[in-house]
């Protein structure tokens, strides 16, 4: 099986499905000759002509819009947003139209959104957001977090194949940083099965995204101590797998959640509310959370060091955790 | 002036050019007074307590839904909006499912999940409203660029209103159906009333058609009480479009003939107003002209409204047969399956 | 003291923060003339003039963009939106320019925007929402839900008085449903200070907006059997009182978290998680969580019964709770 | 066409009539001279490692921005972006901060928080962008609504791409301050590109300022190379707006002359495109005219680049002694408190 990257695994897998179904097309800023901003899409125009990979203007609402328009006319879109943050400017497009034009008209709209999310490279407030927890608290919608290069293929296949509006966030720190194994044919990940990435009974990480990486290097670290600690990979939020992660909880009787976006009213609170509830008296400890503080994300390396939550961090509190 | 204002029809002989027969024009006036009926009786019965949240109506609006709906191709596709009721009448809808969504049941397009006009047939080419204006231009330039893509010589309509034309969506919608020079056709319903706003306080210039030419596209005028001359308009924006002459702007001009909604009185529209162009009043407009021009007798007449009124009452009753939806099945109508996909019109 | 609607509250103490400060204007849509659709500034045009009660186009990005502009300019802007669902149109500017505006170049943006939400009425699925999770995330805002009259008058006064973005959730279920004592001089009702609006030792509830009404019909009708369950009303979500709310958890060790809104990723989460992080030892049962379902908001009467939780499924869930 | 295409700038006299004396000149040549300078010096510590994330340069540009900066009055606001740097200089802004800001330091007017042209000193009347374009319109919008508000005589600039023209920001905000007259300026930075993307697939008109008319107000499109007739336009909107003459949308056509930003080699644009706008650079094209009409000799053009040299010399210095932020002051930043809105400029 051939190595990828994770960018590879996502630009290969997008060809495959826009190879295998006519109805896929992919559009937004500078897709096309540019190839997208991480050229995920390089060489596509040339393949697929310009109507089905197509130069929009600066218009991110006209994109998801444009999209849910042309999901419910039988085509597949794929739209790219150049940055995870802009989706900001298309919040309503998929809060309003997308995420409800099923529950209320019987029309499913089966588009995907291709969000470059995360930071680490020093981008700043507007170029490092993780924004998928405000779209998990939307019924209509499904948000995909691929953590591994085989995920991100599997997960993009089946995003697509979704008859809902997919959010497919795809974390750029994890774009060239991370390889592996990825099979050259075409499969698919299904959603809300979590992924066990790293094994171990002392207590479980519910995390995904970026943060599977920065949880096993810290399980990896604690392991010299003789502790072993799950990695437990979500994969999807919405749905998300509360029976695998009641299970972990069940058998380990510690977590910590732990993810990349902000703290208070992130996800992990979901995540952490639904075991308190479900998995109260298993518990050996509190749910412990780790997140970023509640801030923008800061720009300068010693400050966004301090917000995204590194292996030292996650290190730390699963020390305290085991110990309680 | 860049936007051109539309003539008034004259002649029959005008219309049949225009490819409209006597039948035709008959329907016409027929799903207006099927329009307006339904709008009244549903203002009945929202006052007996009948239907749930709130009502509104596209009074002094029928000629000009008529009118476009009318000039749409079978395979041609749109989003209506809450004026628009005589666009779901002219595709074909059954009255008792609009009575039906009105009260919340089940027998509703949207099956109670949603009320008033936030419905629509996607089997007859129209797809739900939603109340963010003007949301569904963007997505109906989306349905426009499947055509493109497809090569299909279908064409998509998205309406908005005079006021909702100041919203993002109208700009980034038109801009990208011009750039891309996309099948479809923006027809705004300028009832010249957002809720309680007049237009110089909307937007700072005569016409919203006026916006066209920032578009790259053509702005057209038209009075949106002459149901003929809007189908023409329509028609010629809609052909155009289909053979690749990319959008038009079709603006309709009207008044917004009641309140807002009816907790509404629209106490701030003067007076005269309303009296102005109640004497301009679409369906009896159209009734003098068929008299006129087309041999309409009082005994046709009273026999198409005596039909109306049959239709409406067994609509009425039909309407009020269909039960109330049941909780039960509340979540899991959230996400779509697979087999939710096969369905003709979304092919 | 007069008694007022929770509506006529918000109405007098806009007015007279109007009269105190030059700077407080109003804008959105319909206010002036019309009074704005709920009819809060009746009269305001009159008194104030055109330019402090401001008729704007339908543009809901141009409003809260404006009134960041405006207050950056020294101004008190408050904007109405028509219902709070319209305020995913203005996501973007919230959440991109008004939240980060301060942390990135240190001039505060003292905007208030007000925000007509709830359901309860068939107003479906555009005009019942209550979106302030979605926004409770989002560092750099805060987040006010009264409950009363004398809260909606007092937390107004806040609102405008406070250096930051506001987003001021008024609960169109509340408006002319709650009467009052409302003081007629000013006073402010400081934010992050929850309250203890029906008092129980036997559990808790904590809850904000109209629910503390339905909790409070849910007590009472508890109360019968001898069981006192206090209602701790909220008041602000960001801040929120977290020293209060773990007191009253640990005085009654069962808690019942509930709100109006969508369950998944909603508020409910991020206090039930706390709870369980902070007061595990303290927690005689797990931390429940009622709130609506996963769903858009339905407008048929049975459906929509169905969704917003009601005194009926609030005391079945505290039985439980009290039972466990 | 509805806009109006100025005129290039000639005489000395008629720089004098706009109300520039030598000096004033000279200081428009320094602050295009610094311009470039800071941004050439950032592409080099960029390459060294010194500037973390991405860095942005507004070649091409410098006249545009030094132009309508120099046009604004005192008390005039403005929401610069990432091409214009050369309006942060003119309002005064120490060539230190932009370096420190470029590195994270503490002393860049953010303090670290955002990075590279992401940045202004609102006591100089300039307040910050954000990513998201053009969604600073809006807020300049608010802006100048305050002024008219309060009836002062200030204006209000709003800088946009050519591109970020396509969002429902920038029409919202036109509408807007087209509807209430509000005393603004949309200064349009045409630079031809939006990161790969041409105009033509950008907007279906010949140039951004056509949409002005659907505004109901004036469109001018300047020749952004050329300072002067930059600042003559940018000058009469300004002073027109200031007058209760409502808003004007200027646009100011250059090229971007080199990537989108630092990783872009810019493969994209034509090679001649690059040749031809080369052949009127703005600092160039300056330095002739004011050799040719102000007398400028080489010893004082030297004087002038040994002096523009020793002010980025030491403001590399000054920014490198700046220390990164401390990360034990990160979370108390978030919210203002009461104290933090006594500033002057936040009266
Ligand atoms: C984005 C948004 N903001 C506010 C509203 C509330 N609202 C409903 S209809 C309306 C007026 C719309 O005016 P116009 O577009 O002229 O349509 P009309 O109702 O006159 O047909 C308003 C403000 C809305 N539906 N959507
Ligand atoms: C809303 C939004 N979407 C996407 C981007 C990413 N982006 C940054 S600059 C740019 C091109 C902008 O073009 P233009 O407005 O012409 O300004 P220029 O950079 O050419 O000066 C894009 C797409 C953005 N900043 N904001
Ligand atoms: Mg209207
Ligand atoms: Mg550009």
């Amino acid at each position: 099986m051939p190595e990828l990257t994770y960018i590879q695994a996502i630009s290969d897998g997008l060809r495959q499905e826009m190879r295998r179904d006519q109805r896929v097309f992919l559009m937004g800023e500078d897709v096309g000759v540019y190839g997208g901003a991480f050229k995920v899409s390089l060489g596509f125009q040339e393949e697929f002509g310009p109507w089905r990979v197509i130069d929009t203007p600066l218009s991110e609402t006209a994109i998801v819009g444009g999209a849910t328009g042309a999901a419910l006319m039988g085509m597949r879109p794929v739209a790219e947003m150049q940055f995870a943050d802009f989706i900001s400017c298309a919040w309503d497009h998929l809060v309003t139209v997308a995420a409800k034009q099923f529950f209320r008209g019987r029309t499913p709209v089966p588009i995907v959104v291709r969000l470059p999310s995360g930071g680490g490279f020093s981008g700043g407030p507007f170029h490092s957001q993780n924004p998928e927890s405000s779209f998990a608290h939307i019924p209509g919608l499904k948000i995909v977090c691929p953590a591994t290069p085989h995920d991100a293929k599997g997960l993009l296949a089946s995003a697509i194949e979704d008859p809902n509006p997919v959010l497919y966030f795809e974390h750029k720190h994890l774009y060239r940083r991370i390889k592996g194994e990825v099979p050259e044919e075409r499969y698919t990940v299904p959603f809300g099965q979590a992924n066990v990435h790293r094994e171990g009974e002392d207590a479980v990480v519910v995390t995904w995204g970026a943060m599977v990486h920065t949880a096993t290097d810290a399980a990896d670290e604690l392991a010299k101590e003789g502790t072993e600690v799950e990695v437990l990979d979500l994969r999807t939020l919405i749905p998300w797998d509360r029976e695998k992660v009641l299970e972990s909880v069940r058998r380990t009787s510690k977590v910590l959640v732990l993810h990349e976006d902000t703290r208070t009213g992130g996800f992990g609170g979901e995540i952490a509310a639904t075991i308190a509830e479900e998995a109260f008296e298993d518990l050996d400890a509190p749910v412990m959370r780790v997140a970023a503080p509640d801030t923008p994300v800061p720009f300068s390396p010693p400050l966004e060091k301090a917000f995204i939550p590194q292996a030292e961090d996650v290190l730390q509190a699963l020390e305290e955790l085991v110990a309680y | 002036m860049a936007v051109r204002e539309a003539e008034p029809v004259g002649s029959l002989q005008e219309v049949k050019e225009a490819g409209l027969d006597r039948e035709d024009l008959l329907g016409m006036y027929r799903a207006m007074l099927i329009t307006r009926g339904i709008e009244e009786r549903g203002h009945i019965l929202y006052k007996q307590g009948k239907i749930p949240g709130s009502f509104y109506t596209g009074r002094g609006n029928e000629a000009a839904a008529v009118g476009v709906g009318s000039a749409m191709g079978p395979n041609d596709v749109g989003t209506p909006l809450h004026r628009d009721m005589g666009v779901h009448i002219t595709r074909g809808v059954d009255p008792w499912r609009i009575f039906a969504q009105y009260m919340g049941r089940e027998g509703g397009p949207t099956r109670g999940r949603d009320g008033n006009v936030h419905m629509a047939m996607p089997e007859l080419g129209l797809h739900p409203m939603v109340s963010h204006l003007p949301a569904m231009l963007p997505v109906a330039t989306g349905m426009a660029l499947a055509f493109k893509i497809r090569n299909e010589k279908r064409v998509a309509l998205g309406w908005f209103g005079e006021g909702a034309a100041a919203r993002g969506d109208a700009h980034e919608a038109m801009n990208m159906a011009g750039v891309r020079q996309l099948p479809i056709v923006f027809v705004c319903d300028n009832n010249q009333w957002a809720y309680s706003t007049p237009t110089y306080l909307s937007f700072p210039v005569e016409h919203i058609a006026d916006r066209a030419a920032a578009y790259g596209f053509d702005g057209v005028v038209v009075d949106g009480t002459d149901v003929l001359a809007v189908y023409r308009e329509a028609k010629r924006a809609i052909e155009k479009a289909r053979e690749g002459g990319g959008p038009t702007l079709l603006e309709c001009l009207t008044l917004r003939m009641e309140g807002h909604a009816v907790h509404d009185d629209a106490f701030y529209v003067p007076k005269e107003m309303f009296e102005q162009w109640a004497a301009q009043d679409p369906i009896e407009r159209f009734r003098s002209w068929l008299r006129d021009h087309a041999e309409l007798t009082d005994e046709e007449d009273d026999e198409i409204a005596s039909s109306v009124k049959r239709t409406l009452n067994s609509a009425l009753e039909q309407a009020d047969e269909s039960p109330l939806p049941d909780p039960a099945g509340l979540e899991a109508g959230v996400y779509a399956a697979p087999e939710d996909l096969d369905t003709p019109h979304h092919k």
